[in-house]
């Protein structure tokens, strides 16, 4: 199998002679944690959404492990393996935090449609769901309704509920946005754990996670790629200076 | 001192649950030019957007030209002098450039002169050009342009700029550093926020850090140099 | 003897939708002046009348009528207007042995396919309306016919009757359109009826329809190249709209109140009550009710079967008709009339609507017994 | 429509209360209470249920389910009339009727969603309504009279009685599969679906299809009820399938309370009920003020219906279970 | 003569024109409906009871008050835009935090107890009420016999229908409008009271269809369920015309008048479903239909 595990081809998406994201080459490697980061507006968002085929790309194509998914639906690329979280935080809050791990883990068991049995099968998923929640610091909190947790720990979930789904990629739209310090390490370091094994693709604003934790980085703007490489290379390229971190920050800072 | 023309105290706002702003302090004068910096996502725009009441909700105070506004309606708000120019410009598709431009009404509370088209249009000249076209079919600097030039028209008095200078070549930027010196020349309140401190560092006369949405830095330019450090620190990635 | 001590008549017809003004709350006055009239007793027993509204739902209906006789004790039930809700309510009344009387309701079947022994068609029905109108307007020298009919069963068999009638009373029929039930706009159906070049427009429809399309056939102008004759009408219909509108139309009714000096005095004192004279529907709750209490009274008991076979045997003669009860299928047999709609110089007085034009007897108005396709017919 | 939904569940095991519940609906005749009546109001209790079944557990409002108790009231009575299909089979015949003509409509309307999704339902309905109208079997106007009842499993339906307990148990059956539905994995990813669209397609669900088949499941269930409700009353009608039909049911279920199990069954009892009663309650009204228009109310149906649905939008969302249930929490929370 | 499949040109075209004269009304209906769900997101299924209610006012006008069809004209729409305004401050402004469901829910609601009221006082048989003596007679047009009344339906409702047109599309207030449904919150950020927009905008929506009654009175029936039938019918053009434009909610109603009338003439059976048909059709090709745009 090649090394690159999801790879783009002159994406691009239209929004009424608007063009939000314009011929993106993105190439991630197996194994990586891969960060897009581009200031407010850059397409970044919208580069999930076509991923995931939330959006129908205007033009160009979408390769997963060298297969062309770019005519699959939105549920047949999530069943290859490629999950994604939401920007904004998406439980399902009138669900426990058990349940929304279970409804991940569910689509495994060959169930989802059948309306005439009972939930006692679902039940043998409650020790791999309590594992997972393990890992995310959610145990105690099993029974409570997701709507009730903290912000943070509905992120937390979220990841978890993500986890259930065994990514191969994970997409990870801001995770650390809306927390508080703590939440934020607590999450990086999640971030991180969950990697093992697996492929993340996040998008971040936060520049400490994203240096603490990506592998590799590409820089959106405008709806293009602006520059690639990993923090040292990136933090340097004069046109991310310019278009995102802010030429005169650099300036004033020296090389950094 | 006199009233100042915008002050802020123990400011928190919050999108749907998550808390946002955790308590902005900041008070502008009149003719001022106030910059709010602040690395991606530390609450500035959101700051602005508080002052005009888009946020989910907000808590605090935000007092204009001396008068309590958080309780206050959006348009209420307006017509006491605020002209907002959005960070996403908010240039309307389904109206031409000059629909834009006269949407916004004349502020019944505005203090300042109202420009006319034909000083706008001398202004920017590209919009009379394309004064027929639908809004968003200019080019992303003429929509800010456009965007920043339909709050001239109502007689704000006090304007909130979100990133203005983004994703403008350097002539129109100059354009834009000129406009606002002129701008202030005038009278005109101005809090804008800038990534581009080149563009804010000669404008400013005062300067606010905004870090995990709260003030964590409020100095005058004149102090700009002995901050200089700080500021390397606060901003960096 | 009088099971529960009371004699118990129950009335269930529209009393809030299309049919509410023909019938409704009139036909509720009208059976109130009848036991009125009897002083409140038969058989020395106090009469009662319990009513309800089916809002043209034949669930309702039945549904009432089940529950009347099973939890109230009703004795005899009388049917307004709707003919499904109505075709419900006999089977009931039959399941249950009841005398049920029906007024308001036309569909030839209650004396046909759904005849039972305790349903009494006492007032009119489809049959008659056609024999009646189609006859005699084809006799008056209207030869050629379209119908404008509307497009469900009760339409279809109104358009079928009549058109029979006409055929065989020397006329010819054009062609006929269909039109949806409650069509709101009747123009291009009346374009294509003017098209056929016929002289008279039979409209097998009823209520809003006939409104809406005589309302059309005036504005376009059809009324002066042909002859409107309403299949289904009633004194309402032509109230409401107006004399104007309606002037010179034929239609089959089984009375009208201006017909007689009793069918006048009667009239006035439902006038009295509820500020409009009656239509041939409250005239028949009328004297449904009292032929059914006097039956009672007569024979001191309010034994279904016995209540039956008196009412079969008495002759019916009041200011409403002069006629019987037929004893095979329970049709009510009487004169039908056909009347003509005056023009507005022609009335006299609010309410003076018609002329009588033809008596049509009893015994050709209605289904001949060898006709009748009721299975308790022997032939 | 998240904010309606409690699926707080009591502490003790629902099974026991709806045990206690049914039992006590198999005693009703016994105490004397119009078993017509009953079956009326348990059929309704099935539609309304079944139309919960959807709008309640995926957000669906569907505005055209008359379409299905029409067409399985239609399909059952000619099947039992005309084809002398037994009880039994003629109600299994008009469910799955109703359900065939479900996919169809399901298969249209699905792709829209929101108030899209209720005005297709609503035309598509409405189409056949037409269609009942003009086509022979149904008896048009007239509608399909004289349904025989005939025997279930040996048993005479003709004696209400039997025919009572024989309601009583479909009833039980048509909730017991709703219950089951509710919660069985399926039931899950439908909560999730109305929970959060997005997040369940990307977690792999083909969220169309659950929304189809709980759309069809519904329609088979709602015909069920119409199938059972011809058995009943021995007719088929035309007000089976009018749009206002399809209106009553959603008034039921928002009387009672969208997406709470017994909810639906509330609602449902307290519309008949006011539907045949109103004319009395107007009456006593008129007695107690010296209004006279209050004896004018049991002709105004449609207008006191109306008030109903603005009150429950505007202030009662919940309906009488949902807020008897938030009542409770809410006392559970505070000590 | 020339024949279109078996019907004689001129009679096709007589058709053809009264088909026209059915979607004007369609036209000012989904129109009224489009601008109403242009701003509050809302589907009014109060809009045929306030139609209705526009003939009934008509009616009412002449007979209580003596006032003429033309007073009734100007009137009609002022009374239901004032009882609008109510509606809207009074119920609908508390839902738009909401599912849309439940404005479609409480504008059924709004329906029924209007028709109920109306019902109570006036029955169902339904008033009659006279064209106006200035468009009495009807005009030959060699293929047909018009009726004034109905030639001035057409204009009138055209002219209404692209007079709102105008008005959205090429005023400043049209502008408001349209920025307002694009984006309400920064338009009320520059000072322009949306909220009191939105009242307006209903209100005025309502007013449209109160137009269309007091335009119907003389056609039909005025009676109180002249709106309930209809409405069902607007609601699949507007499905089939995709609310996207105002425009297109224009051209829609006014070619399924069209289609309704021809189907009337070939296949007359089928004339009250063909809108449905179309519909069906329609969203297997296009969901978001004619003019809509994808979501
Ligand atoms: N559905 C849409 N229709 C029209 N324009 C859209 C749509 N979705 C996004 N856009 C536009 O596309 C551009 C990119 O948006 P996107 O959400 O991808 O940005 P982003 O990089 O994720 O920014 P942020 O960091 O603020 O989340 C923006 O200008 C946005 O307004
Ligand atoms: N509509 C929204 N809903 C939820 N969160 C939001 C919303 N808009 C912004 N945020 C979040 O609020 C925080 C502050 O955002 P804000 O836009 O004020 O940042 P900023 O300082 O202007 O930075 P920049 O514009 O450079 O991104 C960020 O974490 C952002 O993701
Ligand atoms: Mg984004
Ligand atoms: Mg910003």
């Amino acid at each position: 199998m090649s090394e690159l595990i999801l790879e783009t081809r002159g994406l691009s998406k239209d929004f009424k002679g608007f063009t939000a994201v314009d011929g993106v080459n993105l190439r991630v490697q197996r194994g990586a944690i891969h960060a897009l980061i581009g200031p407010n507006g850059a397409g970044k968002t919208t580069c999930f959404n076509l991923l995931t085929k939330f959006l129908e790309p205007t033009r160009g194509s979408i390769h997963f492990n060298g297969v062309d998914i770019t005519g699959e639906k939105p549920a047949e690329i999530a069943r290859r393996g490629v999950i994604r979280s939401f920007q904004i935080s998406a439980v399902f809050p009138h669900l426990t935090v058990l349940e929304n791990v279970r409804i991940g883990l569910q689509r495994f068991t060959g169930t989802s449609f059948h309306f005439w049995k009972g939930l006692t099968g679902l039940k043998q998923l409650d020790a791999r769901v309590l594992a997972l929640l393990e890992l995310v610091d959610l145990r105690d909190m099993a029974t409570l309704k997701a709507g009730d947790l903290p912000y943070g720990r509905k992120r937390a979930l979220e990841i978890a509920t993500t986890m259930a789904m065994e990514p191969t990629l994970m997409l990870l739209d801001e995770p650390t946005q809306g927390m508080g310090h703590e939440d934020v390490d607590r999450v990086t370091a999640l971030i991180k754990r969950v990697a093992e094994g697996r492929t993340v693709l996040m998008v971040e604003h936060n520049m400490k996670v994203v240096s603490k934790i990506a592998d590799r980085i590409t820089v959106l703007a405008r709806g293009a790629v602006l520059a690639e490489g990993d923090y040292a290379e990136v933090s340097r390229h004069p046109a991310v200076l310019e278009a995102y971190m802010g030429s005169e920050a650099a300036e004033l800072q020296g090389a950094h | 001192m006199s009233v100042p023309a915008l002050e802020i105290s123990d400011l928190h706002a919050w999108y749907g649950e998550s808390h946002i702003l955790h308590g902005i302090n900041l008070s502008v004068q009149k003719g001022q030019v106030l910059t709010l910096l602040g690395r991606n996502g530390a609450g500035r725009t959101t700051t602005l957007r508080a002052i005009m009441g888009l946020t989910g909700s907000r808590k605090g105070s935000i007092k204009v030209h001396g008068s309590e506004t958080i309780a206050m309606a959006t348009h209420r708000i307006a017509h006491l002098g605020l002209g907002y120019c959005p960070e996403e410009r908010g240039i309307f598709a389904s109206l031409t450039t000059e629909e834009n431009l006269h949407l916004p009404p004349r502020l019944s509370g505005g203090r300042a002169t109202p420009m006319s088209d034909a000083q706008i249009y001398q202004m920017f000249p590209n919009l009379a050009e394309r004064r027929h076209s639908p809004g968003t079919r200019l080019s992303g600097g003429e929509q800010q342009m456009l965007a920043v030039a339909r709050i001239l028209r109502t007689g704000a008095d006090i304007l909130l700029l979100d990133e203005i200078s983004e994703g403008l070549a350097p002539v129109i930027v100059q354009t834009l550093a000129r406009m606002i010196t002129t701008l202030k020349g005038q009278g005109f309140t101005i809090v804008m926020v800038e990534q581009n401190f080149r563009f804010a560092a000669p404008l400013a006369d005062h300067f606010v850090v905004v870090e995990h949405g709260e003030v964590v830095e409020s100095f005058a330019a004149a102090e700009l140099p002995a901050k200089q450090a700080k500021l390397d620190e606060l901003l960096s990635v | 003897q009088i099971s529960g001590d009371t004699v118990k008549i129950g009335f269930i017809t529209d009393m809030s939708s299309v049919y509410a003004d023909i019938d409704g709350a009139g036909g509720v006055e009208a059976i109130k002046m009848a036991i009125a009239d009897m002083k409140g007793m038969a058989a020395g027993k106090k009469i009662e009348l319990i009513f309800a509204d089916h809002q043209n739902k034949a669930d309702v209906a039945a549904s009432k009528a089940r529950e009347w006789i099973d939890t109230q004790g009703l004795d005899m039930l009388i049917g307004g207007t709707n003919s499904g809700a109505n075709l419900a309510m006999a089977k009931i009344a039959a399941e249950k042995k009841r005398p049920f009387m029906v007024i308001g309701a036309g569909s030839a079947r209650l004396t046909n396919e759904d005849c039972t022994p305790y349903t009494i068609h006492y007032a009119y029905d489809t049959v008659a309306l056609a024999n009646g109108t189609g006859a005699a307007v084809t006799k008056g020298g209207g030869k050629s016919w379209y119908f404008l009919t509307a497009d469900y069963a009760f339409g279809a068999s109104l358009q079928n009757d009549t058109a029979a009638v006409v055929a065989k009373t020397g006329g010819q029929v054009l062609g006929s359109v269909k039109h949806p039930l409650n069509a709101s706009d009747f123009s291009s159906f009346l374009l294509q009826a003017q098209g056929s070049k016929a002289q008279v427009l039979g409209l097998a429809n009823a209520g809003g329809d006939t409104i809406n399309a005589i309302k059309a056939a005036n504005e376009f102008g059809v009324t002066k190249t042909m002859k409107l004759a309403g299949l289904l009408m009633f004194i309402n219909d032509i109230h409401s709209l107006g004399l104007k509108t309606t002037e010179g139309m034929y239609l089959t009714d089984s009375w009208y109140w201006n017909q007689s000096p009793e069918a006048r005095e009667w009239s006035r004192r439902f006038f009295e009550k509820m500020k409009r004279m009656p239509s041939s529907l409250q005239a028949a709750d009328y004297s449904a009710a009292m032929h059914y209490l006097k039956a009672v009274d007569a024979i001191k008991t309010d034994d279904a079967d016995k209540v039956m076979v008196k009412m079969k045997s008495t002759p019916i003669n009041d200011f409403y008709v002069k006629g019987n009860i037929r004893k095979e299928d329970g049709r009510g047999i009487h004169d039908m009339f056909l009347l003509q709609v005056k023009s507005p110089k022609e009335s006299n007085e609010p309410w003076d609507y018609f002329k009588v034009t033809t008596r049509i007897p009893g015994e050709e108005a209605f289904t001949k017994l060898a006709d009748s396709k009721c299975p308790l017919v022997k032939k | 429509m998240t904010a309606l939904v409690s699926t707080s569940k009591a502490s003790l095991n629902p099974i026991y209360g709806y045990a206690l519940l049914f039992g006590a609906i198999a005693l009703l005749p016994a105490l004397g209470v119009y078993p017509i009546f009953v079956m009326k109001v348990l059929c309704f209790a099935l539609f309304a249920c079944a139309f919960n079944l959807l709008v309640g557990f995926t957000g669906l409002l569907s505005f055209g389910h008359a379409a299905f108790l029409g067409t399985a009231a239609y399909g059952a009575g000619h099947a039992l009339k005309v084809w002398g299909f037994s009880a039994p089979a003629g109600l299994i015949f008009g469910a799955l009727a109703a359900g065939g003509v479900g996919l169809v409509i399901g298969l249209l309307a699905i792709k829209r969603a929101g108030i899209y999704f209720s005005m297709i339902t609503l035309a598509l309905s409405q189409m056949l309504y037409f269609f009942f109208l003009q086509a022979s079997f149904t008896g048009g106007e007239d509608g399909l009279q004289s349904v025989p009842r005939g025997s279930f499993l040996g048993l005479d339906l003709n004696n209400d009685l039997t025919l009572y307990y024989v309601v009583l148990g479909v009833f039980i059956a048509g909730f017991w599969l709703i219950y089951r539905t509710v919660h069985s994995p399926f039931g899950q990813v439908l909560t999730s679906i109305r929970e959060n669209e997005p997040r369940a397609i990307s977690l792999g669900y083909d969220v169309d299809r659950f929304k189809l088949l709980a759309f069809v499941l519904s329609a088979t269930l709602a015909g069920l009820a119409g199938a059972t409700k011809t058995l009943v009353l021995g007719f088929a009608t035309l007000t089976d399938a009018v749009w206002t039909t399809s209106g009553l049911v959603i008034l039921m279920t928002l009387v009672g309370g969208m997406g709470t199990l017994v909810g639906p069954m509330v609602g449902a009892l307290i519309i008949i009920a006011l539907e045949n009663k109103i004319g009395d309650l107007g009456k006593a009204l008129a007695d107690l003020t010296g209004v006279n228009w209050f004896n004018g109310l049991g002709e105004s149906v449609s207008l006191v219906t109306g008030l109903i649905f603005i009150v429950c939008v505007l202030a009662f969302r919940r309906g009488v279970v949902g807020e008897a249930i938030a009542l409770w929490d809410k006392a559970r929370a505070k000590p | 003569m020339t024949d279109f499949f078996g019907i004689p040109l001129p009679a096709l075209l007589g058709q053809l024109l009264l088909g026209l004269v059915n979607g004007s009304f369609y036209a000012m209906l989904s129109l009224g409906l489009a601008v109403i769900f242009g701003m509050l997101n809302i589907i009014n299924f109060a809009h045929g009871a306030l139609y209705m209610m526009g003939a009934f006012l008509a009616w009412m006008g002449l007979e209580y008050l003596g006032l003429n069809y033309w007073m009734m004209l100007l009137l009609a729409p002022l009374v239901v835009g004032v009882l609008g305004i109510l509606i809207e401050r009074l119920m609908l402004q508390w839902l738009y935090k909401l599912d849309h469901i439940y404005g479609l829910l409480l504008t059924f609601g709004i329906t029924l107890v209007m028709e109920g009221i109306f019902r109570s006082f006036y029955g169902v048989s339904g008033q009659q009420y006279q064209v106006p003596d200035a468009l009495q007679g009807a005009t030959n047009l060699g293929f047909m016999i018009l009726p004034n009344y109905r030639a001035w339906v057409v204009v009138a409702s055209i002219t209404v229908c692209l007079a709102v047109w105008a008005l959205i599309e090429k005023t400043t207030l049209g502008a408001t409008l349209r920025a307002g449904t694009e984006n309400p919150k920064l338009v009320q950020a520059f000072g322009i009271n949306v909220p009191r927009m939105i009242t307006l905008t209903y209100a005025g929506g309502v007013a449209l269809a109160a137009f269309a009654g007091v335009l119907a009175a003389p056609i039909l029936q005025v009676s109180a369920l002249m709106g309930s039938n209809l409405i069902i019918v607007v609601f699949a053009v507007v499905v089939i015309g995709g609310m996207g434009s105002i425009l297109g909610s224009i051209l829609t109603g006014l070619g399924l008048g069209v289609i309704e009338g021809l189907t009337k003439v070939f296949y007359p059976e089928a004339s009250s479903t063909v809108v449905f048909v179309v519909m069906a059709i329609v969203l297997l090709v296009r969901p978001a239909g004619l003019f809509g745009k994808e979501k």
